[in-house]
This record gives structure tokens, C-alpha cells and sequence, in this order.
């Protein structure tokens, strides 16, 4: 029996209903119960307060807590991230024609997806993209939607959101992915992960393995099958074009990796955005908290 | 009690108060219904103007709000909402006058208090919505009591006020006369406290609502606060606003049928501008 | 007529009452006043406006307790007071008959008022708030209000003005009848020199701030005989003893 | 002025008079320590009972607080936060007490707009904020304007209750002897709104600073706000409360040195409690 | 001692003014109700309590515009008007002085004011604040304030109650002098029958509520031939032509 804490209608909500609608959770001798929340942070504060299992969050938030004596830990869902988008017929065509541009930047300044495009740009560039542009932080909606009315040149926004700019006239300068690798990634890191405690996880060993055995059913099925996206349809909230973009980047942010693999570019990725981010942002650790990723116990 | 024509003192000929009954009835609800036309129009004038993805028109948001309502979402979250708005106002109003008006009538304590009043009432709302799920576990009493601490100063700051204000030649009537501790709170100290009393609670409503839309958006999985966060998400604005209009019709009906009748009973012996 | 129980007088010793006024002035307001009266009696007190004759009032009413010196309340029958402000004082948010029965004990609540309505020509005036009637009409009011309590202890910081002398009179008549008709102390505030003469027991005559007594002048002749030629001497032995008031 | 009774406390004896103006400036800055040092030792207290990382004890928030005084981002993110409270406060205060009077004045017009006022007094901030920004752009002006429309239906409420308690007779006596406008306003119409003036700021303040919170971290990239939603993400609450407490010592300053003597002053007329 | 310019008397013509209480009681205050003050007279209003005086003035005042009728007030000279209203109503957040200085026009503002503060016996109070005053002090300063106006038309609602006789004999002879001093109409409410005999030109009696004029009393003997003989004589015949009055 899993509670699972999730943003309704976000990402992870795909996933988890497809999972209930085709029983994978019985299959794999699971009981998911979901609750919805109406912010990421709620599903936080959630967890602090005891009142789920498991959440939807990044692995550098669970190094942190790792590092600050919590037991939190992760196993990947999606390395789909965020990119930056101008438009389609904009004159930005490289990192370097951001500068002096008026950018948009979802989340805030410790977002990790805008630390790594700072980093690159600073590392390939020598440029302070934080010194050169105008930057706004702001809601990802509001700031979605300014792009589209035209007030910001560029917007470094989350993954859906860009999908959907995709499909309304808007092109990629740059994935964050891209960044990643740029600065030493391997391949494509989990950005997010279900989140869950060490010792509820060794509590409830059969939950975790079933679980991820569940989730793995679903997104195969996702990466399959066409139909099930037109049936999730009503729950995204996309048609056309758009709900093929989405489609197309969700599968494209599927994990195929290992484990061990992931967790080795993270911990890379970790001195990157230490030596951008400093101790505001990972706390005092220098290194990624050992255990970030779960490792299925060997038996 | 009604008194009786007596040495010159007529009662209204029966015809005249029949009619005046009528418009008295009517007027305000003509007015009621010509404010909301004219708010409407303007309404539909500015999202014809200024037309925008983020600022749909009266049509618009009128459908949401049928689809929402056939679907039953609506008046489900609503009422969970309201639920929590009528609690967490109770609780406020009532620790907050009575702490507020003690404050108003000591001197020293309130000197005091003062520096907690002003701590607590600048608090955010986040801090204390959060320390309360943590403490006391992610359910109705945690985000009701958090809502509760958010507006208790609000209240305290102006019952003190109204306290403050208080005339004492009345209080030294009811001491010559000996009032007993519940007729002093009754015809002393709560008409004086009345204006007080409106404004803390009408100020207070919107505010208490505009809380539980933070707790239900940090911590609970229904009420308004859920849905217009997930429009928001979405960038829905006629949603959220078809929310939004739904709360705020419910507060216009108990305002127009509850508090206004009650309040125009409460201050009828007010000198009345001529 | 007296009750069970020792008579205890009225008994006024006050060394010293002060006010600082919020910009920080001294006002001496009494300074070592004292005086007596007997239980049952009716007494006057009479100064120059300004002098300090709310000040006791408020004082012997336990409503200001800053003050050097000592008071004694008489004792005995249902130890009730009332007292007349020299401001109506009612509520506004009140009836005048709501005000006069939220002053009533419990035990007099549902006490029937028409005829004390009557004869303070109020009768059409019971259900209008304070804000709706006369001057003249709200002390009537605060008088009801007063004389319905039914107190063994009367208060009265000038009733008797803002209302023509017809009207005056009959009330002055009302209130020795309410006075008479229970074992009943009354001290009274007036600028009234005639009213006084024509009410009291003894009239206490006060000096100007800060107030001590200058004299008291007993008025020993049942009130029944105190027609226009009494009046008259007894004004004029008045105005002998006290040349310099009124 | 005590509400429930009449009991006087004695004054010093005159001859203590010269040694008062020392205690009267004393005994209120003692009671303020005395007052902000039981707080401290409650919630030191209360952080040791309940040991969590989400309630961090007062010695932690104090580095925490150095830390940020120090490399400056304290006073930075404060700067830009009270300033756009003083701003937002000035537009919502002068506007809102101006609307609120004229309201409580004219019935039929506060009968015509009643009901914009309900509608506007429950809007969510967030709905407000967003259109702000969407048609006024992402910048400082959206940003106060957004705070006062959210603030100022919440003075009208509070002043259009002060406006009904009006006494008539001291407007009449200035129509009688022909006061200037100005006048007027200064002598009767001031004076009398005082104690409302006074709880639309302490709780105006407080409800400003709380959407200001808001509105920097939907749509601005400084200000304490957008640091403690920073910090929220990191789940750092001690930096939470170290940027709330700042503010928090702000309102407190201003409040003992500048709001208390300006109201000691405009009240002294007042009947004290004995 | 007139202005140029037409004379005009104070003329009042009101057919019916009715209030309706909060409870729905209709009472009818006046009705039919006119008389005439002649610029530069003392008229004296004489009724009993409740009569409906105080809304007379108020409609004069300007202060009540919902009746039936119509009045005019004289013209010429200053054209101000001042008023002593039944209570003092001073602004409680101001001083003494302040009040009285407040209601000044923006010319007088800087004027002398130690004499009139002296002859009313407030020279000690300019600096208080009407909450520390005694119901007669309050009231002087009210009289204060209409006094140093220097009105042109003065309407005064029983200015004399609560002083003590010395005081108010002192405030009348003022009064007269600030009457006198300028080319003022005057019209006084009083219950006072002695007092209007010596203050004024005119006596108009009114009837109880709904209250109409009973009828007019000329005084037409100058002010300093009034000694105590003569006023027993008028007494005698204001007796003889309303004697149900008083
Ligand atoms: N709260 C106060 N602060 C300062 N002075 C005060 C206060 N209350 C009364 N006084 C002063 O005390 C004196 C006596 O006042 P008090 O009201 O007792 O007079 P009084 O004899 O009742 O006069 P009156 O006949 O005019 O009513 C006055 O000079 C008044 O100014
Ligand atoms: N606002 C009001 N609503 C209802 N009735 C009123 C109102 N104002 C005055 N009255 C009534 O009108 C009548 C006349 O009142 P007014 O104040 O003019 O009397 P007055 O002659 O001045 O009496 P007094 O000598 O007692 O001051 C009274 O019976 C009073 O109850
Ligand atoms: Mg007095
Ligand atoms: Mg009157």
C-alpha cells in the first residue's frame, strides 16, 4: 500500500493513470492510493508532515535533505527537462544572442536548469548570462504566457510548458539536456524521481521493487501506444498538435539508463551547480549525498 | 412595545406604510440587480478592449461556470471551502474581539502585547500554514486552525480600536445601576463595538477566504484554493474566475439577505442624515 | 419608617481630589470638603458652576477612585443606588422604556411603568431612541430611569433643568413622592436656590474651586408648610447667612 | 476607558510628578524588552519541545539572520520590499479612505456599489496579480498597482464603517459656522475617523506586506518574498523566519517610535481610564 | 445703528414639519407655526419641553431642510450667523481655546480673545480639553465661541442652564453687550420667564407639541429701566395674558 502525493494534472498524473486504468498496480501486488495536491510544494510539506509515502521531486532537493540528515531517496521518472524557447521567426538563433535580451526564467535563481545554461554559458562563452540579459523570474504559467504575448525574448521554462510553446509557434535554442551533456552528463540525467523515505523503503521493500515495476509497465505503454495518449487526452489538456508534442517529449524523457549510470552524471552535474549555485543552493555538502538514487537492496 | 398614537404622536396611515413596505423591499434589490448589469457591461466592454487569453469576457466564464456547476465539481468545492471559511471566521472572530478588546481596555497589557500582536500579524501566511501541517498533521484542523492564527491579529488590531473608543460615561451608568456582566457585554459594550465588529468581519471574510486558498493550494486535495491552482496551472482564467464569481456570489447573498438586514435592525437608531 | 439594622449617615470626608488635565495642568477640584447626611434625608448641594460638585458626585458614586480621603454610604433597606448624571446618559441604541427597564434589578424587570410614563409626560415617547427626543425629554427619561430603581440611595446632579417650570414641578413633586415613599437618602445638585428651599432637609452650600463647605443651612419645617410667604423668609434668612451666593 | 469595569488604579502623589516624564519615557521601552524577551523565551521553549527542522529555535534564525545581514542580500531584499509596501500602502490608504467616507456617506451610492465592493474585497490576490502583470507587463508598477487593488477594498470596508458612526452635530455645528473645506476635513472629519484610520494601517500594513509576499514571487526577482519562496523551496525555514523577523523588527520600529507617539498625541483628548 | 441696505426681518412661516421615529411613530412637531424678529431685535422662544423649539432653530439653522414652509433670515451686515446649541457640542479633540478660534472666520482668526475668556470665567481653561470640563464650563465655551463671531444673527438654545445664578447674571449682561455692540438679531429658546422678560424686545409663547405661536408679548421698555418693580409688573400682566404658562 503506497500513498503517493502528486500535483493533479501535472506530469506524473499521466503516468499514474494509465498505471490504475490497465491494474498495473495490482499486478504488482501494490495498493496506490493517489493524492492530489494543487502545488509541487504542497507535496513537500506533505511528506515533512508525515501524510504520504511518496512524492514527485528532483534529486537535488533529496541530496540536500539527504545532507541535512534526512533519509530521503529517489528513483528516477523522467529525464525530460525544460529548454529555452524563443520564437519561431525570432533573430536568437545561438546562446550568444541572448545577451541583452529580457529572458524569463521559471522557478528562480536556484533553479537547476538555469544554473546549468549559466554555467555552459559561461564555461563556452565566458559570459554572465545573469549579468548580461534582463532576467525576470516568475511563475511558470505567467511566464509562459508573457512569452507568447511577446514582452520576454526567450524563457527558460519546464518541459510541458515548453511542449506546448512548441506547438504554438516557438523553437528550441537550447535543452537543458544539451547543457547537461555539455558540461559532462553522459547521456540524459533524471531531473525528477519518486521520492520516498530509506526506512519506509526498507520497511516496505515489495511496495518500492512493485511499484517500479508498475511505473515501468506504464510508461512502456506509453511509449507505445498512440491511443493511450488520445485517452489521457481530457487529463493533459492538450489536443492536435500540442498533445503530440507533449507526447513526443514524454517519451523522449522515458529512462532508459541504469540506476548506477544516472546516479554517476548527477553526482558530475552536482560540482557543476555547486561551483555555480554555492552552498545556497546544495547546503554545505560538496558532494552529492551518497544514497540520492535508491539502489534495489540485492536480496 | 410598540407605542400607540398618543397626545399627537400618528401612526402612518395603513395605506401609505403598505406602499412604502413595498419600495423600501424593492429599491435595494433593483439597485442590487441595475450594479451587477452595470459591472457586467463594463466587464464585457474591458475583455473586448484589452482581449486576452488571461482576461476572458462575462460569456466565457459564465459557461465554465455551468460546466463546472453540471459536473458537480463546483458546489463540492465550494462547499468544502465555505465549510472551512465558517469555521476558521468563528474561531478568528471570536478569540480575536475577546482578545482585543482586553487589550484595548488594559493599558499595560496591551503595552505588552503590542510587539506579539505585531509579530503575529506579519507573519506570512506560508510560515504558519506550514509550521501547522507539520505539527499537526495534514488534516481539517491543521489548515483550519492555521487560517484561524492568520487573522486573529487582524481582528485584535481592530476590536482594540473599537475598545479603545469606548465611551465610559456608559460603562459608569451600568456600574451605578449594577448591570450584570452579560447585560454589560450585551447593550455596553457590543453596540459600541458594532462598527468595529462590521468592518473586522467584513474585511475578515475575504481575507479568511483569501487564506484557505493558500492552505487548500499547500495541503489539502479539494476547496476552491485546489481548483484555482490547478487552473492556474493551466492558465484556465475563466476558470478561475468562474470560481472565484461562485465564492463571490455566495458572500453578496448572505451580505444582502443576512448581514445588511441585520445590520440596518443593529444601527436603526442612528441619526440619520437628514 | 427605618429598617432593621444601625442608621448609618452619608458621610463625606474628602482631604483632596486632583485632576491633571492631558496638557499636563493641575486642577484642584475639592479640598478637605466634608459633610454629612442623615439617613432618609434629603439634602442639596449648591455651588458656583464649576466648583467640584460632579467631582463628589462621581466620587461618592465609586466611579473615580483617585482621590485622598474617605466616604461612607448610608446603610440599610435594599441598598440600592441611583443617580441622576447631570447628561441623560442613556444608551442610544436603547428605547427610552429599554433603557429605563435594563437599569431595573432582575427582581423589577416586568415592573408596570405606565403610570411613572404618565406622569413624566413620556407615555408616547416609550418606544423612540434617545437620539429622537427633546433634551427636556431625555432627562425625563434618565429621571424614570432613576425613580424606577426604587433606590435607597438617590444621586441628582441638577435634574431639573432644560424643562419649562410647569413641567419641573410636577417632577419635583414626583421625586418627594418616590423620596417619601421608602426609606430613601437623596442628595441633589442644584443652582436652584428656591428649588432647594422648597425640596431638602438641609442645604449644603459650597465655595468656589477648590470646593469646601462654607455652611449648611437646615430647612427644619415639614415641607407641607413651605408655601410662597415661608419661602420668602426663608430666602431671606438664607441670603443673610450666605450674603455673597446668588 | 476598561470596557467591563470602572475600577480606577491611583495616581502617583504630586510630588512624584517630577520624576514621571523619566518613568513615562522608561517604562515603556522596558515593557517592549521585557515583552520581545518572553517571546523569545517561549519560542526557545517551544522549539525545544517540539524539535523540528521545520521550527528552528531563535539562536539558529539569529546566525542565520547575521549570515544574510552580513553579505548584504538582508538589507537588499528588505530595501526593495518596504519599498514597495510604503508605496502600495500610500495608493490603497489615500484611495481606499477616500471611497470608504464617500461610501458611508451617501447611502444610495454605497447601496449602488455595494456589491463591487464584495466582488473586489473577495478576488483572489493571485487573479488580481496575474492580470496585473499580463496587461501592465512584469515590472514594478504592475506590481504596487496589483497590492493596492487587492488592499484597498479592505480600507473601504473599514472606512465607509467609520463614516456611518459619524455624529451629525459636530458636522452641523461646522456647517452652522461656515469651516472651510479643509477645515472640515482637519477638525471634524479626521479626528473622528482616527481610531479607523488606525486599524485600516496596522492591519493594512500586514495585509500589503503578505500580498507584496506573493506578488514577488509570482512575477518580480527581488524582494523578501522572493527570498523566502527561495527558501521555501529549499525548505529552509529558519532563512524563512530570519527574512520574516526583519520585517517583522521594521513594523515594530516604526510602530513604537513613530505610529505610538503620533496616536499617544491624537488621542490624548481622550477620557482616560481613571 | 442699521447698515445700509434693505432691512429685513427674521420671518418665519413653517406649515408642518413631522418626524418619523426609527420605529415607524410619526410625530408632528410643528405646525402652522410663524412669527416675525425684526432685524436688530431680542425675540425669546417660550414653550414647554418637548414642543418642538429646538427643531425651530435647527430649521432656521439651515440644519433640517425636510418640512413644509419657508423662512427667511435678515440680511445685511456680516451676514454671519452663530449659535448656541442646547448642548455645548464642542469638538472633544480640540481645546477650549482651539474651539473657539476654530469657528472663527479666517479674519477674526488672530483676535484678542483674553476678555471674553475672562468675563466667562474660563481664563484657566484655555488649554483644556472639553472632557475636562464641568457641564457649566462647557457650556460657557460654547457661548464663547458664538460670542467671538460677532455674529450678525445669534440663535441661542437655553444658554443659561446649569450655572448658578451669579454666573449666568454675568453671561447675560454679556450677552446684551455683544447683542448690542453690532446690529444683531437674536433669537433665544429659554424656559426661563424671568430671564426673557429682562433680555428681550419680544416674547413669542408657543403651544405644547404640535407646537404654533400662542401668542406674542412685547416688552417694549428699554433694557436699564427693568429694575426689580418693573419687572414684577410685567410679570403680572405676561400672567394675566397666558395663564396656563408657567
Ligand atoms: N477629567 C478632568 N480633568 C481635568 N479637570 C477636570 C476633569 N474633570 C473635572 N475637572 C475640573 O474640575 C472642576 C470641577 O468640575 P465639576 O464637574 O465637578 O464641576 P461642577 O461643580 O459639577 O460644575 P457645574 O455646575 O458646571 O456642573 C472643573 O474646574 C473642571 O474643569
Ligand atoms: N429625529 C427625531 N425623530 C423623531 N422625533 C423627534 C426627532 N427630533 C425631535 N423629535 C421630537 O420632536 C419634538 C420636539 O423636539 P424639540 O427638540 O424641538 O423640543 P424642544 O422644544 O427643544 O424641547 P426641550 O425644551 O425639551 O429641549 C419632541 O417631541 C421630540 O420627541
Ligand atoms: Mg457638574
Ligand atoms: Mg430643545
Amino acid at each position: 500500500r503506497i500513498r503517493l502525493g502528486v500535483l493533479k494534472f501535472g506530469t506524473v498524473s499521466w503516468e499514474l493513470d494509465t498505471l490504475r486504468q490497465h491494474k498495473f498496480d495490482a499486478a504488482n501486488g501494490i495498493d496506490l492510493e493517489i493524492i492530489d495536491f494543487a502545488g509541487e510544494d504542497a507535496t513537500n510539506v506533505a511528506m515533512l508532515a508525515g501524510a504520504i509515502d511518496m512524492i514527485v521531486s528532483d534529486w537535488l532537493w533529496v541530496s540536500r535533505q539527504r545532507s541535512e540528515g534526512g533519509d530521503l531517496t529517489l528513483t528516477p521518472y523522467s529525464t525530460a527537462v525544460g529548454a529555452i524557447m524563443v520564437k519561431e521567426g525570432s533573430p536568437i538563433r545561438t546562446v550568444a544572442d541572448l545577451k541583452d535580451k529580457k529572458i524569463g526564467v521559471a522557478g528562480g535563481p536556484l533553479d537547476k536548469s538555469w544554473l546549468l545554461i549559466q554555467a555552459l554559458s559561461r564555461r563556452d562563452l565566458g559570459v554572465d548570462l545573469s549579468a548580461t540579459s534582463d532576467i525576470v523570474f516568475g511563475a511558470p504559467p505567467l511566464i509562459s504566457e508573457k512569452a507568447i504575448q511577446g514582452e520576454l525574448d526567450a524563457v527558460l521554462n519546464f518541459w510541458h510548458f515548453c511542449a506546448r510553446l512548441e506547438a504554438n509557434g516557438f523553437r528550441r535554442l537550447i535543452g537543458v539536456n544539451d547543457a547537461a551533456k555539455a558540461l559532462g552528463a553522459l547521456g540524459p540525467v533524471s531531473a525528477l524521481g519518486y521520492v520516498f523515505h530509506d526506512q519506509w523503503a526498507s520497511e516496505n521493500p515489495d511496495a518500492v521493487r512493485g511499484f517500479v515495476r508498475a511505473s515501468a509497465q506504464a510508461k512502456d505503454l506509453l511509449a507505445r501506444s498512440d491511443d493511450e495518449w488520445l485517452r489521457l487526452a481530457p487529463i493533459i489538456r492538450a489536443q492536435g498538435k500540442e498533445l503530440e508534442k507533449l507526447r513526443d517529449r514524454y517519451r523522449q524523457g522515458i529512462p532508459r539508463r541504469s540506476v548506477a549510470e544516472e546516479a554517476a552524471d548527477a553526482g558530475r552535474l552536482y560540482h557543476v551547480l555547486a561551483s555555480v549555485g554555492g552552498a545556497k543552493l546544495v547546503g554545505s555538502a560538496p558532494k552529492m549525498a551518497p544514497g540520492t538514487f535508491w539502489q534495489e537492496p540485492r536480496k | 412595545m410598540t407605542a400607540l398614537g398618543t397626545d399627537g404622536t400618528r401612526d402612518a396611515p395603513p395605506s401609505m406604510s403598505g406602499r412604502r413596505s413595498l419600495a423600501t423591499a424593492l429599491v435595494p434589490a433593483l439597485t442590487v440587480a441595475v450594479s451587477l448589469l452595470a459591472l457586467c457591461l463594463l466587464w464585457n466592454l474591458a475583455a473586448s478592449v484589452w482581449p486576452s487569453r488571461a482576461f476572458p469576457g462575462p460569456a466565457q466564464v459564465w459557461q465554465v461556470l455551468l460546466r463546472e456547476a453540471a459536473n458537480g465539481d463546483l458546489f463540492y468545492h465550494l462547499g468544502v471551502t465555505l465549510g472551512r471559511v465558517a469555521a476558521a471566521y468563528i474561531v478568528a472572530m471570536i478569540i480575536g474581539s475577546v482578545i482585543g478588546v482586553l487589550l484595548g481596555s488594559y493599558r499595560r497589557v496591551d503595552r505588552f502585547f503590542n510587539p506579539w500582536v505585531i509579530l503575529f500579524l506579519n507573519i506570512p501566511a506560508l510560515v504558519v500554514i506550514v509550521l501547522g501541517y507539520i505539527w499537526f498533521g495534514l488534516n481539517e484542523a491543521a489548515a483550519i486552525g492555521a487560517v484561524a492564527v492568520n487573522k486573529i491579529p487582524n481582528v485584535v488590531v481592530t476590536m482594540r480600536e473599537g475598545a479603545r473608543t469606548l465611551d465610559p460615561s456608559y460603562a459608569e451608568m451600568a456600574t451605578v445601576y449594577r448591570f450584570g456582566r452579560l447585560d454589560r457585554i450585551r447593550h455596553i459594550l457590543l453596540p459600541q463595538l458594532q462598527p468595529y465588529l462590521a468592518a473586522a468581519s467584513r474585511s475578515g471574510i475575504s481575507l479568511i477566504w483569501k487564506i484557505v486558498l493558500v492552505v487548500e493550494l499547500l495541503g489539502r486535495s479539494n476547496g476552491v484554493g485546489f481548483q484555482i491552482h490547478l487552473y492556474f496551472q493551466l492558465f484556465d482564467v475563466a476558470a478561475i474566475l468562474a470560481y472565484t464569481l461562485a465564492f463571490v456570489a455566495v458572500m453578496l447573498f448572505i451580505e444582502l439577505l443576512l448581514v445588511q438586514p441585520v445590520e440596518r435592525h443593529a444601527t436603526r437608531w442612528r441619526r440619520r442624515p437628514a | 419608617m427605618q429598617p432593621v439594622g444601625a442608621v448609618v449617615p452619608l458621610k463625606v470626608d474628602i482631604a483632596e481630589k486632583t485632576f491633571r488635565s492631558a496638557r499636563g495642568v493641575s486642577i484642584t477640584a475639592l479640598q478637605d470638603l466634608s459633610f454629612e447626611v442623615r439617613q432618609g434625608e434629603f439634602a442639596c448641594l449648591l455651588g458656583p458652576s464649576g466648583c467640584g460638585k460632579t467631582t463628589t458626585l462621581r466620587i461618592l458614586l465609586g466611579l473615580d477612585k483617585d482621590f485622598s480621603g474617605s466616604f461612607q454610604l448610608p446603610q440599610g433597606g435594599s441598598n440600592r443606588i441611583a443617580a441622576v448624571f447631570q447628561e441623560p446618559t442613556l444608551l442610544p441604541w436603547r428605547t427610552v422604556e429599554q433603557n429605563v427597564r435594563l437599569a431595573l434589578p432582575k427582581s423589577l424587570r416586568a415592573k408596570n411603568l405606565d403610570g411613572l410614563f404618565d406622569t413624566l409626560g413620556l407615555a408616547g415617547m416609550r418606544s423612540l431612541y434617545p437620539a429622537e427626543l427633546s433634551l427636556g425629554l431625555a432627562r425625563r427619561a434618565a429621571l424614570a430611569r432613576a425613580f424606577a430603581t426604587e433606590p435607597a440611595v438617590l444621586f441628582l446632579d441638577e435634574p431639573f433643568v432644560s424643562l419649562d417650570e410647569q413641567t419641573a414641578e410636577r417632577l419635583r413633586h414626583l421625586l418627594l413622592t418616590v423620596w417619601s415613599a421608602r426609606p430613601t437618602t437623596a442628595l441633589m445638585v442644584t443652582h436652584n436656590l428656591r428649588e432647594a428651599l422648597m425640596l431638602s432637609d438641609r442645604i449644603i452650600v459650597l465655595a468656589p474651586r477648590p470646593t469646601h463647605v462654607l455652611g449648611v443651612f437646615d430647612v427644619r419645617l415639614p415641607r407641607q408648610h413651605r408655601n410662597s410667604q415661608v419661602m420668602s423668609d426663608l430666602l431671606r434668612s438664607f441670603h443673610h447667612r450666605f450674603p455673597d451666593v446668588t
